[in-house]
């Protein structure tokens, strides 16, 4: 078989979750019309649907919408291995690289390739997204067990994650964005999927909106990045040095005089895409409210898909930011310093929001900006393979944490449920009483989980202490740690600058993480139950736990395991287990650089394969110390002693008056809206009134009136020279039809006269004239 | 000029027959003499194709006219035999006799006048029937339009008999 | 043809015209081909009675002349002194001409007839479809009497034939397709040659069946004589004939009949093959005639015995039976054929070969037929016991229906 | 031997015999005959032409194959014609073209 030549089996890949989600579409997605009632879970009763029929699908469909879903993943994932299979197969992988590509479009002088790559980036990535999503697509089947349009989730997912299989296995940037937009409008999706939810919808928008800003800037640099190269291809730009001395010799025309060159000021645009797709600081407001969609959603935007894409993207394009500085000598680009200080800043800033939160994802979503605040600073240092190390066990841990609090709040709602029919008012009256519904998510209602939900308990706290960086044992420590070691080597090296508060506000960052965390498994898990419901949370029995808690063991083991792989060498006794020649990440990753021999020549560039940080026990005892510090605080004020019922967050009393500003995100969503919304609206008034009705209106006035008589005018033209032309003309011809239809006798005889005497005269003239030459 | 010998005679003979029957189709009131006379002229033709070395198409030529289209014509003549006694042969006499009369001299004037290409060639060697057979069923030869021919031929006989039949049955 | 020549010399030589004597020669030798079918049909006519008057038992013509030889030259004589009538509404010319064209029709078949094989009135290389063409000439005579006669019964019997006749050209022309195919050739001396090693009607027994069957239908004879049905039909199409127009009618008849089983000795029993008949050409001569008479013998013998058909039933077995039979035949055998060209097993590579030579071609021809018609008589058995059981059960219900009317 | 100019005559006869049949012809049967006379002068004409002026290569049959071609058609044209004759006259008792003109303008 052709396709299964090692080039060309990447681009089966991304078919299978492509191919389910027409299958799902079109053929599994059968609904039945039911009277809408309390029980479907539309993320929420909506009063509109009292006395309508909703569309519920049928368990057939659902059955083999989960199944085509699966087996669509299942498929990536198979071949993804058949890949990583092949690429382990390739000697000295990373110079050589599988890929194939085909013309798509010529563009004048270029041509727009599309195609596959595999390089040692993508195969990380295809270790961690087949499995991730696998898991989420597992954890669906039970979360989504009663919901009534998951035929149409399972869809979406599929399109999803097929859609960031494309954006892994891309060779070129415009296939990357491709796959890009494509998740941007399956998150739009997804996290509107509860659409009767005012909150949802306004939160799709939200995100699509938010994003699309950044992907605008993006596809800017996109085109800038094909205007100068003539070319979108990952190899031809990032491998080819003499494409990159291009970029950064070029002058750039509108920025010129700022002392930029263009590889800085694509490197820019390009960066903005990923401040918009991963979060980051401004356009970090879009994440937090993505919430509103399912759980299996948010794992996927978090951890698996979305935000993954936007730092791998980032990793991608490294070469081009990297170029014209060296950062490993502390000569920094523009790029770099701006992802540096973006990054930072942004892992410090969602952290402090994240200890003042009360809703269980919420914490964890200000976690995610946090986390990715760190990839994005530690490329802004150069620290490309710790950042990448990063993204995978983060994927891993925050899927994790995710699937656990969506199981947490599963189990809330299993309890409320459970409260209701065995509680001793009636079922009906229950609304009346209480006015606001209650909240599954609130921290603050749950309580003692850990006797209810062991299985969720223990897997939530391997993910939170992986999250935490617990040292030595948990994935998140090594790469944490890994990143925090490149920023003490820039700061200790080459001091000050921006990049010497990069460590600082890291290693705070990290502290407050820890410390979140551990609020946050206290509140949940410890203690006593606050509430009636938190009492009775459970997950049920049967298939539907099964399929719940099954990917949380398994990426439990992850969240541990995964940080193995990247140990530094000279790590006291632990570097001579797992990394006896070299830090097996590191080795494997490096190779997807170009090399130092290809970018000696040019002496713009820098030598992009650093060697790993040298073991320094100072970022090491800050890791140490952070992890442990936050930890222990964290116990100390909420496990030690567990909040009662009623109680208020001790945080509150701690703070003082910060604690609204970070409750409230920094007024951030308020000031966008006094910022951007408001004078939008007022604009957009303005224009209706002035520009539309005032002036426009006029003008159109004015020529409607102009021709309306122009109209009266040639009416009068119009009855007496055109309609008689018109008329006679047609007059004419029927009276000439009349008189030729007289020939017309339907007498077949009559007419083979006619045409043996045409046939006489033609004959006559050709035997004259042939006569008449063959005479002469 | 022309020699008198067997092929000659014959020639005469079946002019005799062929335009002597044509002309018996046209002007007969009887239309089963007509048919009878058309055979007579289409067993001249046969001759002339006899005499012309392709004794082949010469049998063709009396099977299928002879065997079939003029029985094919005599049944019609029977079955639509109650209005066949038309009484006026002819309509529209003078103009059609006319028209006849000029292409036939026009026709004539193209044959025999050298000048419109009353070119004489030498008679070639004469193909077989065998060379003929092989010729339709050669790829090179006429294997397309032979089966063309077959196919037409049946769609035909197919599209008679629905035409023909009759509603009731 | 030497007489033709040597007669065309002689002629030039005592100066005439090259090119008269040329036909006038010409004009001889046909009158000489044509003679030896006006001569045996005089001997038939004779043969006929004789032989189906002993079928019937009686005796036959046994006054004129020893054995009643000369019955036949009596009846001439009969023929022509009786009064010619033609019928007031006849058409005159078209009365007259037919039955000339009949007996035309029959002699013109003779032209092509190889006595011997140096002894023919011409070699034509398309002989076989010769015979089919000339054969209409027969249809057509049929109908013009019928039509001339301007008679009731005649026309519908003239319509009859024609159908019969047109109906069983198909199968005759398919069956005749098959020893054209085996021989390669349309000549009947080339036939007739190419069966030295083995008769065809070994190799295609099933074509000689089905050719068999329709000339005997071609010729109008029993079971298929509902042409004459005197007790429907009077005397079919020659009702209004009279004298020796009759007779001509007559004698075409039996002529074809004759001509017909000559044909079928050429075809598939080899025609002139037999033992020392490359001796001289009258011993060859006496083989074709034998075969010929053997086979006219058998047709006498069918006519004699076998009842006469309705229309419907004859037409129902020639388009439901003959026709869909003959024409698997015909695809069946010469898909065989270009396979066995492959394997240089064709009939053609065994011109003048011996039996032992033509063994192995002759056996897998042979079997393949047979299979067919075992298949046929299998499918013809079960459908006659279909019906047998059928028309059994009807006589049963009728019975007991009786039986029951009885006992009440 | 007989030039070819005799042949085409004969030919040329025959068909201004066949054209002034169908022209003037009242009964349907007559023009279908008078037509069967004009294939026939087609056909006299292409076998004289093949006899005579046709080179002598392989497979050069065009005139004998066209003839056998026109047979076949002439064959298609009488069934179908009358077929239609037959039919024209079930529907409307007439054989004659001149009464079946319903598509006079």
């Amino acid at each position: 078989m052709e396709f299964f030549k090692p080039d060309l089996l990447p681009w089966l890949i991304p078919v299978g979750p492509l191919v389910a989600f027409l299958i799902i579409t079109l053929a599994t997605n059968r609904s039945k019309m039911v009277p809408a009632t309390d029980h479907h879970e539309y993320g929420g009763h909506h009063p509109d649907y009292d006395g309508m029929e909703v569309p519920v699908v049928t368990t057939r469909s659902r059955i083999f919408s989960i199944t085509i879903g699966v087996i669509g993943v299942l498929w990536a994932l198979v071949i993804s291995w058949m890949t990583i299979g092949n690429a382990f197969n390739v000697h000295h992988f990373g110079v050589e690289v599988l890929q194939s590509n085909f013309a798509w479009m010529d563009t004048g002088e270029t041509t727009l390739n599309m195609g596959v790559l595999i390089d040692p980036a993508t195969v990380i990535m295809l270790v961690m997204v087949p499995i991730a999503v696998l898991m989420i697509f597992t954890y669906s089947i039970g979360y989504m067990a009663h919901d009534p349009r998951q035929s149409r989730f399972f869809a979406l997912i599929s399109l999803f994650a097929g859609a960031m299989l494309t954006l892994v296995v891309a060779d070129n940037v415009l296939m990357l964005f491709v796959g890009w937009e494509v998740m941007g409008v399956c998150s739009y999706m997804l996290i509107g999927f509860w659409f009767e939810k005012e909150s949802a919808y306004k939160a799709a928008i939200k995100a699509f909106t938010t994003t699309r800003i950044a992907d605008v800037v993006m596809l800017l640099g996109i085109v800038y990045l094909y205007m100068v190269t003539g070319t979108l291809s990952y190899r031809d730009i990032m491998y080819n040095p003499e494409n990159l001395e291009l970029l950064v010799t070029t002058t750039p025309i509108i920025f010129g005089g700022f002392a930029v060159s263009a590889a800085s000021v694509i490197g820019i645009f390009l960066i903005i895409g990923t401040v918009g797709k991963s979060a980051q600081f401004p356009l970090h407001v879009w994440l937090p409210d993505a919430m509103e969609g399912p759980t299996p959603v948010s794992a996927m935007i978090h951890a698996a898909a979305m935000v993954s894409a936007g730092i791998f993207s980032l990793v991608r394009l490294y070469p081009l930011f990297a170029a014209g500085g060296d950062p490993h000598h502390g000569i920094m680009t523009q790029p770099l310093v701006f992802m540096a200080v973006i990054g930072s800043f942004t892992a410090l800033f969602a952290a402090t929001m994240a200890v003042a939160q009360s809703d269980v994802k919420a914490v964890l979503a200000y976690s995610t900006i946090s986390q990715l605040g760190f990839m994005v600073a530690a490329l802004g240092m150069g620290a490309y393979i710790a950042a990448a190390f990063h993204l995978i066990t983060h994927a891993f841990f925050k899927a994790l944490l995710f699937m656990a609090a969506g199981s947490v709040i599963h189990g809330m709602e299993h309890g409320e449920h459970h409260v209701h029919e065995h509680g001793d008012h009636g079922h009906d009256d229950h609304h009346d009483d209480h006015g606001h519904h209650f909240d599954p998510q609130d921290m603050f209602n749950m309580g003692g989980l850990r006797k209810t939900m062991p299985v969720t308990f223990w897997t939530f706290l391997i993910g939170g202490l992986s999250l935490s960086g617990f040292p030595i044992i948990t994935a998140g420590f090594w790469s944490k740690d890994e990143i925090l070691a490149d920023a003490w080597l820039v700061l200790s090296e080459y001091g000050s600058g921006t990049h010497g508060l990069v460590f600082f506000m890291l290693a705070a960052a990290a502290f407050l993480t820890a410390f979140y965390t551990m609020r946050q498994i206290s509140l949940t898990f410890g203690g006593d139950a606050r509430t009636e419901a938190a009492e009775h949370a459970n997950l049920g029995k049967g298939l539907v736990s099964v399929t719940m808690t099954a990917p949380l063991i398994i990426l439990a083991f992850f969240a541990i395991f995964a940080g193995f792989i990247g140990v530094p060498t000279d790590f006291p006794i632990l570097g001579s287990i797992f990394s006896p020649e070299h830090n097996a990440f590191h080795h494997f990753m490096a190779e997807s650089l170009p090399l130092p021999e290809a970018t000696a020549g040019y002496g713009t560039l820098p030598d992009y394969h650093p060697d790993a940080p040298p073991f320094n026990i100072i970022p090491v005892a800050t890791s140490f110390i952070v992890a442990l510090g936050g930890l222990w605080l964290g116990w100390f004020m909420y496990w030690r002693k567990p909040l009662k019922a009623g109680e208020v967050d001790p945080m509150e009393k701690f703070l003082g008056p910060l604690h609204p500003i970070l409750k409230n995100r920094y007024y951030m969503d308020d000031l966008y809206i006094w910022l951007f919304v408001k004078p939008s609206q007022w604009f957009g008034k303005q224009v209706i009134v002035f520009l539309d009705k005032g002036v426009i209106d006029t003008i159109l006035h004015v020529i409607a009136r102009v021709f309306t008589w122009l109209g009266d005018l040639v009416k009068v033209l119009n009855l007496w020279l055109i309609d008689g032309v018109g008329d006679g003309i047609p007059i004419a011809i029927y009276n000439f039809g009349g008189w030729l239809r007289r020939m017309q006798t339907g007498r077949v005889q009559q007419y083979m006269l006619f045409i043996l005497a045409a046939a006489v005269i033609i004959g006559l003239v050709l035997v004259v004239s042939s006569g008449a030459v063959t005479a002469q | 000029m022309l020699e008198l010998n067997a092929i000659s005679i014959g020639f005469f003979i079946f002019t005799i027959f062929t335009l002597g029957g044509a002309i018996g189709v046209v002007t007969t009131r009887n239309l089963f003499q007509g048919t009878v006379w058309l055979m007579v002229s289409l067993f001249g033709i046969a001759g002339y194709m006899l005499l012309l070395s392709a004794p082949f198409l010469a049998a063709v030529q009396i099977l299928v006219y002879i065997g079939a289209i003029a029985i094919l014509i005599t049944f019609a003549v029977m079955l639509t035999r109650s209005v066949t006694r038309v009484d006026e042969r002819y309509i529209r006499t003078i103009p059609s006799l006319i028209g006849s009369l000029v292409l036939f001299l026009i026709l004539i004037a193209g044959v025999t006048i050298p000048v419109f290409g009353g070119h004489e060639g030498a008679p070639v060697v004469v193909k077989t029937t065998h060379d003929f057979g092989l010729a339709l069923v050669d790829g090179n030869g006429y294997v397309v339009p032979f089966m063309l021919a077959s196919l037409l031929l049946t769609a035909a006989m197919i599209g008679a008999i629905f035409i023909a039949r009759d509603e009731e049955t | 043809m030497e007489i033709c020549t040597g007669l065309c010399a002689l002629m030039v030589e005592s100066g005439a015209n090259s090119g008269l004597a040329q036909f006038m020669s010409l004009l001889i030798g046909v009158l000489l081909v044509s003679g030896v079918p006006l001569v045996t049909v005089i001997i038939l006519i004779w043969v006929e009675r004789k032989i189906a008057a002993r079928i019937q038992d009686r005796i036959g013509p046994n006054r004129v002349g020893p054995w009643g030889l000369m019955q036949t030259f009596a009846d001439m004589v009969k023929l022509i002194l009786k009064e010619d009538i033609t019928p007031t509404a006849a058409d005159r010319v078209l009365y007259n001409a037919s039955p000339l064209v009949s007996f035309a029709s029959v002699v013109l078949l003779w032209a092509v007839i190889p006595f011997t094989p140096f002894h023919f009135g011409v070699d034509l290389e398309i002989a076989a479809l010769f015979f089919v063409a000339v054969a209409s000439f027969g249809t057509l005579s049929v109908m013009v009497a019928g039509w001339a006669s301007n008679n009731k019964y005649a026309l519908l019997g003239a319509f009859r034939v024609v159908a019969l006749l047109v109906s069983y050209e198909v199968p005759l022309v398919f069956a005749l397709l098959i020893p054209v195919m085996l021989a390669g050739s349309m000549s009947l001396v080339d036939i007739a040659n190419a069966q030295s090693g083995m008769w065809f009607v070994v190799l295609s027994p099933l074509a000689f069946l089905i050719f068999y069957i329709s000339s005997q239908a071609e010729t109008g004879r029993a079971p298929f004589d509902l042409i004459e049905a005197e007790s429907e039909l009077v005397a079919g199409f020659n009702i209004e004939y009279s004298g020796m127009k009759f007779g001509m009618f007559f004698a075409a008849e039996f002529l074809h009949v004759f001509t017909n089983g000559i044909l079928m000795a050429l075809l598939f029993f080899g025609g002139w093959k037999g033992p020392f008949y490359y001796e001289s050409p009258l011993i060859a001569f006496f083989w074709l005639g034998l075969k010929g008479s053997i086979i006219y013998l058998t047709t006498l013998w069918i006519r004699n015995t076998v009842p006469r058909l309705r229309i419907d039933q004859i037409m129902a077995f020639n388009w439901k039976f003959l026709v869909p039979l003959s024409i698997g035949n015909v695809v069946l055998i010469s898909a065989l054929l270009k396979v066995m060209q492959e394997l240089q097993l064709s009939p053609r590579n065994f011109v003048g070969a011996s039996v032992p030579e033509m063994l192995p071609t002759t056996i897998v021809l042979f079997l393949s037929n047979l299979a067919i018609i075992i298949y046929i008589m299998g499918m013809l058995r079960k459908r006659g016991e279909e019906m047998r059981v059928s028309s059994q059960q009807t006589r049963r219900a009728f019975v007991q229906a009786s039986g029951s009317a009885a006992g009440d | 031997m007989i030039p070819l100019w005799m042949y085409l005559a004969v030919a040329a006869a025959l068909f201004s015999i066949g054209v002034f049949g169908v022209l003037a012809r009242r009964n349907a049967v007559a023009i279908l005959m008078a037509i069967e006379l004009m294939l026939n002068a087609v056909n006299i004409n292409l076998v004289a032409f093949w006899r005579y002026s046709e080179t002598n290569t392989d497979l050069l049959l065009n005139g004998y194959v066209f003839t056998a071609f026109i047979l076949i058609v002439a064959a298609a044209e009488a069934a179908v014609g009358l077929a239609i004759i037959i039919s024209v006259y079930r529907n409307r008792r007439s054989v004659i073209p001149e009464d079946a003109h319903t598509l006079k303008g």
